[in-house]
């Protein structure tokens, strides 16, 4: 396998991009296997590099019903951050943002992490107060976090309305650390990586069936015929979007989820436009916008509102960005939309996800995301395996679990209450 | 846009309702154990393909609505009043119902 | 030789001059131009510079699929109005216009950036995957960011403006029985039909004149037809609108339209808005939106003067530009010989290279051969040759399946035509799967045969004739599943070529290194695809994630099926051994990507209409007002209220106002305008039952003419809102909730009634915009309403006692509704008016405060004073909280089920040590603290804290900052420890007190007066 | 008593004016009526019909309309309405103007709230004025669909609103608070009609 270098570029430039050797193998799915994971996410597949490379696991299966990294891998906004404050958050997406700032250099692929600062903006006394609780929260457990006045602000990002806003901007809540990534390269490397060390990957291998044995996993059927666990043997999903229906398939009744439909956006190519990430949220509001190394704008704003399979959105949820995107940035009433796209999210009853062992001995859950878990998806991958191969979960992630709205734990950020479709 | 044929308001953007939530939820008496509102507030079947959900035309006549509508294709199948009363109101009331004429 | 106006013909109108400047250089055009076709006509050939490599580009097409033309229009003004990424093909020209060419420096013809296509070999498809990382330095994204600096300046195209956008945009709403995209033969046909039966029809085109091909073709052949047809869809009443483009298609039969208003005018009126977006409702849609020209991949098959074949016709028979002297027509399919012929009518020397064998050529070469056309079987084109234009063009012969290499041709125009795709892509966004057609060499996608029905070349059908029927029979099928009688008419046969087209996507020969691009706009070459090929990323997804094929400004019109079968291509030889060149590649094993809508961009500042600046939302204004920005309120957003802030006199600051405010309040008394609390009238005969269940404490046994406090949980027990519920009769309940809730409680309030509880005769209306409140707060509150009464009798302590509620008349007959209760702690009051008679009622209010010494309060103070009584509102009531983290346990009824009582039994809800309301005071009285800081144990500054400060302000009647906030176990776990307020984002840590919330007048004697 | 005045939520705002290019016959025209009087009458279920006929009488017309309907009484001593009963809601009409007769309508049947000072009112006629419209209004204003006694709610800028097809007139209801954020809007957008503002009116007038 070719080390990935500018000199390997160089190298393959002479001799006409020709010695290039596949980015991973097309593997064939075997009869057997010990950990299988389903779902080839970014959230899958780190789990499976994470087994092989923290834990030395061996003969592990990624099964994909289409192609990698084809799911909201791919259909996100790309932001990267750790302003979480809740305890039970905290620690996880901060070892999260850890995991990113080497994440290139750890699976030798550039995925472009670009820390050019996440910038919230702030409207009134109250936004700013409820933000400094959560930016000193993270100052205190080591991340960083400030917060501007205007005119810090304004230096940074000169262009955006200060002077004909509906809500005036009063200053912004940043974190420096935080940013963009290219999200296809995140799947594209992990993908790599743990196929380097011997995991398959096994695309449109669609699971159609989970067998039990009594309390265990004992095959799951998919479209490619059944692949068997054996007695040791471990099975851990990561489907966002679809969590529900292999949970049902595994007879295990209802989740706190459900699926919610998000869309996202980018408009034609421009010269640099904006050097950071921009949130705006106020009067109802939700809006995040970056430029792509490209030069493409790429924003996005609430889900659609209504539960939904269906990779498609409808227009009420386009307008609503574009309002967004033109009051803070007044330049880009020109700027033209180029595509915008669906996906489905895992909505949990408080916006929060699961990391989790299941009411069976050798199935695992890694669920619920809503639209966080771009960000999430190093440490998510690393915890699932922590998981997954000493069956315990890292006391990080001990709220991840079902039983919280059993017990009453309330890691809500946004304390919106049990509405799925609120969370985000 | 999803259209829901209001059954007081007629055929109208889905932009003028609110989505409730899974009509299929049964709630339990306040005084239930906790077990039963644990599973009716936190737990769902989240059916891909047809369900019943609930929509309240906030922008229009403010009923709350039962629609049975495909989450895979939006396709809608049919909509109801939820409060009974009222369903019968417009059944009685419902030759020219929202056409405005 | 380049191109040049014709003396004659065309639909342009010559009459008229207009003047344009281009790169700075005035240039003239006329009416009924684009851009393009005149810079054309100007000798104009190099226009663009390519995204990455930044070749020269030209004119390529003569529409929306346009990937080299692509200009920064200037516009009206400052520069604000600067428009980047402009297609001239479809940039109507008008008098005045100003562009330029970008991406490049110091200009589209010396380009310092072509350097980037010399080391093009060290940058293929994805090589910034591979590199960039660098050292591990610091955080481990230090290099990258660095280099990430360059390749985004590299990057982007077009630069837009960063000045506000000037104009206006507007949305509109439009219903139908039957739209229609696409006004060309097939559209004018399907419209007139569903209109003659009967139906209302809308029909759009996105050109600026209805037509479609029809318009591209000899005047003298079609302009009768045409002529004909326009009049058929205007005498059947059908609507059309030009300059408009279906943009998407969306669920319910909705299409979202974009109208270009003003883009084509020189002078538009300043009342007109630049673009309107549509949304359109219909019951059933028609899409003859036609079909795209493909090119075929080829050495610098991108170099000005490569055009496509069909987009030369445009140019010649539309706007009477010849785009060469001497051209080469290379094609695989029937469609380029019409053009060939009528170039050569129009007096170039025309040379057609036909793909095909001669077997399948012979009767169209006999045809040329008339028109001293020369056509040459097996051939293709190979390499375009020259560096800033067409000079010459190497040939590629066909010899036993291989190419080889067939000479070379002077020329300054290759048209190609690689065959046609039809416009499937509005089908595609609502779901129709692209189906690959092999005997066309195309897409096609089934209309859902409902709502959706396709016509004409979008149909696949390439014969104008026939196209016209399939209008007429989608027009026909429409009307009849409406219910209106029309003739069943036999939709015609997709196809309609003499000799079947022979599928091409690359010609090459082997050793030559060709620079050959699939998609030209992204700079995607075939090279790039073969090398995605090799890494794995072998699926439509991989493939165009990878190399960005289709992923430009163009969404793939020009690229995407090229792309696919050179994927196809690889994979069968892979798998096979040798697919050899001639082999028709299996596209369809490979898939289509998803068109994703807009089908063309669309500005943003059209999807967002008139919601834009202060109108981004509307702005809720009490019906004070103007009377508080008249008494000098200083205003603050409350939701989508601006509320008053604080009033500050002779130049105060925000601390200096709300100090004095506050301590007035306390002194004398204080007015303060609470309009924008939600207010909901709660009536009927259960209305009593139904309080009791969704309050937490008990309402069925409140008298009437008292009011009570009361909170509300939500179904998971924490907390919902609170505020205060006024009996005034038996059945009739006054409501009020929190600002922020107001709605949120309301359409609550409905669901329970309709859904969860319809049994109970209660109904509920929000009444929050029939009146105005005021309340009336302080020790002489009393003497104020008192002299504003018409009957000063209703306020006595029998009359209205605290938490007493009554009706009062003041200031002369305003009917007020009243109730004596205090948020602020002292004696108070909140008076209701019907608005119109707000400012009537405050002009009475203050004369009489004004006179008793007192003053106007905002927000501010509103907040000081409840956060000396300890008394919670959303910062603490933040959706996390329970009653008893509030301090509130108490107000939970005992022997009462109630909306959130079970599920706050849980046991984490239940703990002792939860984080608790707590007054907080600093240890040196002079310090100052914030809210947001967190609450930690002295020492221990790190970690998540013990607590954290929800609210803070300067406390006129201790004389010292206060805040209340949460800290585990409360009060009673904290009393002889301090805590230490952190708040390392704004200030130095402070050490503070753990004391009771209730701070002052803690049993609330002055409440009760 | 002296007749208090009322201080609508457009004072000041909605004086007359001629927008747009001001030449020729306007295509919208538009303007305030004041003084509304408005009563929100409420039934249970199985009160409907009882409820209808009451509101029916206390607005003078022979019965009280369905679903999207309105129905108008005329003054004895004049050709302008004097009342209007609108179905708003399924269970609900709005009584607009002086009633006629009593309301006595008992827990037991429903309820009935003022809704006098909630909402703004604007009336909006003119030969474009559907087409006006439906620049803000996703509703299908077309002759055949929305005809003359129509009565729909739906959403503008944002905010829910009431429209009523009264004779040639459109009468649009906004809730007050919003009501001067929507004007403003909806005068951006009157330019391109050629439209007159027409001054205040009180209750009925403005013809």
């Amino acid at each position: 396998m070719t080390r990935y270098s500018a000199w390997s570029i160089f190298k393959n430039g002479l001799a006409g991009q020709r010695n290039w050797r596949r980015a991973w193998r097309d593997a064939e799915p075997r009869a057997h296997y010990d950990i299988i994971i389903v779902g080839a996410g970014l959230h899958g597949l780190a789990t499976a590099y994470y087994l092989a490379a923290n834990h030395g696991a061996a003969n592990i299966a990624v099964l994909e019903k289409g192609w990698l990294g084809g799911g909201n891998a791919g259909r996100n906004t790309t932001i990267v951050r750790s302003n979480y404050m809740m305890p039970g958050n905290r620690p996880f997406y901060e070892h999260s943002l850890k995991l990113w700032e080497n994440l290139s250099h750890e699976l030798n692929y550039n995925v472009m992490f670009s820390q050019r600062a996440h910038i919230t903006l702030l409207h009134t006394p109250a936004a700013r107060d409820a933000a400094a609780r959560r930016y000193n929260t993270m100052r205190l457990t080591g991340s960083d976090g400030e917060l501007w006045d205007l005119d810090a602000l304004k230096r940074a990002v000169p262009h955006l309305n200060y002077d004909n806003a509906r809500f005036p901007i009063i200053g912004a809540a940043v974190q420096r650390r935080a940013g963009t990534a290219r999200h296809d390269a995140v799947a594209w490397g992990y993908a790599r990586a743990a196929d380097q060390l011997g995991v398959d990957i096994i695309q449109n291998c669609e699971v159609t069936g989970i067998t039990r044995d009594a309390n265990r996993v004992s095959a799951v059927q998919t479209s490619r015929g059944p692949i068997r666990i054996g007695n040791a043997g471990k099975v851990g999903l990561a489907v966002a979007g679809n969590t529900s229906r292999l949970w049902a398939m595994a007879g295990l009744g209802k989740l706190p989820v459900e699926t919610h439909l998000l869309q996202a956006f980018v408009t034609e190519p421009l010269k640099p436009l904006l050097d950071q990430v921009v949130v705006f949220g106020v009067g109802g509001a939700h809006f995040y916008i970056s430029q792509s190394d490209k030069g493409g704008m790429v924003f996005g704003g609430d889900l659609d509102w209504y539960k939904s399979y269906a990779q498609r959105g409808n227009l009420p949820a386009v307008q609503d960005v574009a309002e967004c995107a033109t009051s803070i940035l007044p330049c880009l009433g020109r700027v033209r939309l180029l595509r915008h796209w669906g996906g489905v999210m895992d909505m949990t009853m408080d916006g929060s996800p699961f990391i989790c062992k299941t009411p069976l001995a050798n199935l695992y859950l890694n669920a619920g995301w809503n639209y966080g878990g771009f960000k999430a998806s190093p440490a998510s991958g690393w915890y699932f395996a922590d998981l997954m191969a000493n069956d315990r979960p890292a006391p990080v992630i001990a709220d991840f679990d079902l039983g919280r709205f059993r017990h009453g734990v309330n890691i809500d950020e946004r304390g919106a209450g049990p509405d799925p479709k609120l969370h985000g | 846009m999803i259209r829901i044929p209001c059954p007081f308001c007629g055929e109208r953007d889905h932009s003028e309702f609110a989505y409730g939530k899974d009509a299929s939820v049964q709630y339990p008496p306040l005084d239930a154990p906790l077990e039963d509102w644990h599973e009716a507030v936190f737990l769902r079947d989240n059916i891909r393909g047809v369900q019943l959900e609930t929509w309240q035309h906030l922008h229009g006549c403010r009923q709350w609505l039962v629609v049975e509508r495909d989450t895979a294709t939006h396709h809608i199948h049919s909509v109801r009043a939820a409060h009974p009363g009222v369903a019968a109101v417009l059944a009685g009331a419902g030759n020219d119902a929202g056409s405005g004429k | 030789m380049s191109a040049r106006r014709l003396p004659d013909g065309g639909r342009i109108d010559r009459a008229e001059a207009l003047r344009f400047t281009w790169d700075g250089a005035e240039l003239t055009g006329h009416p009924g131009d684009t851009l393009a076709s005149a810079l054309l006509a100007g000798g104009v050939q190099l226009i663009g510079r390519s995204f990455k490599y930044h070749r020269p580009r030209g004119v390529m097409s003569a529409g929306v699929e346009e990937s080299g033309a692509l200009v920064t229009v200037a516009g009206a003004g400052d520069g604000a109005r600067r428009d980047p990424n402009v297609k001239a093909t479809v940039q109507e020209l008008y008098a005045g216009l100003a562009a330029a060419g970008q991406n490049a420096w110091p200009n589209v013809r010396f380009d310092l950036g072509a350097a980037a296509n010399r080391l093009s070999r060290f940058l293929p498809a994805g090589f910034y995957y591979k590199t960039f990382m660098g050292p591990r330095i610091k955080g481990g994204t230090t290099v990258w960011m660095l280099c990430e600096k360059f390749i985004r300046r590299a990057a982007g195209m077009g630069a837009a403006s960063r000045l506000p956008d000037p104009d206006q945009y507007e949305h509109a709403h439009a219903f139908c029985d039957v739209l229609v995209v696409g006004g060309g033969p097939a559209g004018l046909a399907a419209a007139a039909t569903a209109a003659r039966a009967g139906l209302d029809v809308l029909l759009v085109e996105q050109d600026f004149q209805l037509g479609g091909d029809l318009l591209n073709q000899p005047l003298a052949d079609a302009g009768e037809l045409l002529a004909e047809m326009l009049d058929d869809a205007r005498s059947a009443g059908v609507r059309a609108m030009t300059r408009t483009t279906a943009f998407g298609l969306y669920d319910g039969c909705v299409a979202g339209l974009i109208e270009r208003v003003t883009d084509h005018l020189a002078d538009p009126a300043p009342f007109l808005p630049r673009q309107r977006f549509w949304t359109v409702r219909a019951r059933r849609i028609i899409v003859a939106a036609g079909a795209l020209e493909r090119h075929f991949a080829f050495g610098n098959n991108d170099r000005p003067g490569v055009m496509g074949a069909a987009a030369a016709r445009a140019y010649l028979n539309r706007y009477a530009v010849l785009p060469g002297e001497r051209i080469v027509v290379a094609t695989n399919n029937d469609s380029a010989y019409p053009v060939a012929g009528e170039l050569a009518a129009a007096g170039a020397a025309v040379e057609v290279l036909d793909a095909r064998p001669a077997d399948r050529v012979r009767q169209l070469a006999q045809q040329a051969g008339a028109r001293g056309i020369t056509v040459r079987p097996h051939c293709a084109p190979l390499r375009a040759v020259g560096a800033r234009r067409v000079k010459a063009l190497e040939v590629a012969m066909e010899e036993g399946g291989r190419w080889r290499h067939g000479g070379r041709q002077a020329c300054d125009a290759v048209l190609v035509s690689g065959g046609w795709s039809p416009a499937i892509h509005l089908i595609s966004h609502l779901g129709g799967k692209p189906r690959w057609n092999r005997r066309l060499a195309c897409f096609t996608a089934d209309a859902n045969g409902e709502s959706l029905l396709t016509a004409g070349a979008a149909a696949a059908i390439w014969d104008t004739g026939a196209c016209r029927v399939s209008g007429q029979a989608a027009g026909a099928a429409a009307a009849r599943a409406l219910g209106k009688d029309a003739p069943g008419i036999a939709m015609p046969a997709p196809g309609g070529w003499r000799s079947p087209i022979r599928p091409l996507y690359e010609v090459r020969v082997p050793g030559a290194h060709l620079k050959s691009m699939v998609d030209p706009l992204n700079d995607v070459t075939a090279d790039d695809v073969r090398l995605a090929h090799r890494e794995g990323f072998t699926s439509v997804e991989h493939l165009k994630r990878y190399t960005t094929l289709g992923m430009s400004a163009d969404g793939g019109k020009m690229g995407n099926v090229i792309g696919l079968a050179l994927m196809a291509e690889a994979l069968g030889r892979a798998s096979d051994g040798d697919g050899g060149d001639g082999a028709d590649p299996d596209i369809a094993a490979v898939g289509a990507t998803t068109f994703r809508p807009p089908y063309t961009p669309v500005a943003l500042g059209a999807l967002r209409g008139r919601s834009v600046g202060g109108h981004f939302r509307p702005l809720r204004r009490t019906p004070m007002h103007q009377w508080n920005l008249e008494r000098g309120a200083v205003m603050t957003i409350a939701g989508l209220w601006e509320r008053p802030w604080y009033y500050p006199r002779h130049g105060e600051t925000l601390d200096q106002a709300y100090i004095r405010e506050a301590a007035t309040v306390r002194e004398s008394v204080g007015l303060c305008d609470v309009t924008s609390l939600g207010k909901i009238a709660v009536q009927g005969p259960d209305a009593a039952a139904f309080l009791d269940r969704i309050y937490t404490n008990r309402f069925a046994h409140l008298p009437v003419g008292k009011a009570r406090y009361g909170i509300m949980l939500r179904d998971d027990g924490l907390v919902l809102d609170d505020g205060t519920t006024w009996r005034l009769s038996e059945t009739d309940y006054f409501m009020t909730t929190t600002t922020a809730h107001a709605a949120t409680v309301m359409a609550w309030l409905e669901e329970l009634l309709q859904v969860r509880w319809p049994a109970l005769r209660v109904h509920v209306a929000s009444v929050s915009d029939q009146w105005a409140g005021c309340a009336v707060a302080g020790p002489k509150s009393h003497r104020v309403l008192s002299a504003c009464a018409d009957s000063p009798e209703a306020l006595t302590d029998h009359a209205l006692p605290f938490m007493g509620v009554g009706r009062m008349s003041l200031g002369g007959g305003i009917p007020c509704r009243i109730a004596r209760i205090s948020f602020s702690g002292e004696l108070a009051y909140e008076v209701y008016a019907p608005s119109d008679y707000a400012t009537a009622m405050m002009d009475a209010l203050w004369a009489a405060a004004e006179a008793a010494g007192g003053c106007l309060y905002g927000l501010e103070a509103l907040g000081a004073l409840r956060i000396e009584k300890g008394h919670v509102t959303g910062a603490e009531l933040d959706g996390r909280v329970t009653l008893d983290d509030a301090g509130l346990g108490r107000m939970a009824a005992k022997g009462k089920a109630f909306i959130g009582s079970t599920l706050r039994a849980r046991p984490e809800l239940q703990r002792e040590d939860r984080p608790k309301l707590v007054g907080i005071r600093p240890k040196d009285r002079a310090a100052r603290f914030n809210a947001g800081a967190i609450l930690c144990r002295p020492g221990q500054l790190s970690g998540l804290g013990e607590g954290w400060v929800t609210a803070v302000t300067h406390s006129p009647a201790l004389g010292h900052w206060i805040g209340i906030g949460f800290i585990r176990g409360g009060e009673a776990a904290w009393r002889g420890q301090s805590a230490v307020a952190a708040d390392p984002v704004r200030a130095a840590p402070v050490e503070v007190d753990i004391i009771s919330p209730h701070m002052f007048d803690p049993d609330g004697a002055r409440m009760r007066g | 008593m002296a007749e208090l005045t009322r201080i609508s939520a457009l004072h000041g705002h909605a004086d007359a004016r001629r927008l747009g290019a001001g030449a020729g016959a306007p295509g919208v025209i538009l303007g305030e009526i004041g003084g509304l009087r408005l009563r929100q009458i409420a039934a249970w279920p199985d009160c409907i019909d009882a409820v209808g006929a009451m509101a029916a009488a206390a607005a003078g017309v022979d019965a009280a309309p369905g679903p999207g309907r309105a129905v108008e009484s005329m003054a004895a001593d004049s050709a302008a309405p004097a009342c209007a009963l609108l179905r708003v809601e399924p269970l609900k009409w709005w009584l607009l103007g002086r009633p006629a007769g009593p309301l006595n309508i008992d827990a037991e049947q429903g309820a009935v709230v003022d809704l006098s000072h909630s909402r703004a009112h604007i009336r909006i006629r003119g030969p474009r004025a559907a087409e006006y419209l439906n620049r803000h209004l996703p509703l299908d204003l077309r002759e055949a669909s929305f005809t003359e006694g129509a009565v729909a709610s739906s959403v503008l800028h944002h905010v829910g609103v009431t429209l009523w097809r009264s004779g040639r007139n459109y009468e649009l209801f906004i809730p007050r608070g919003y009501a001067l954020s929507v004007w403003e809007v909806l005068l951006q957008t009157a330019a391109q009609f050629d439209a007159e503002v027409i001054p205040p009116a009180a209750e009925g007038g403005g013809e």
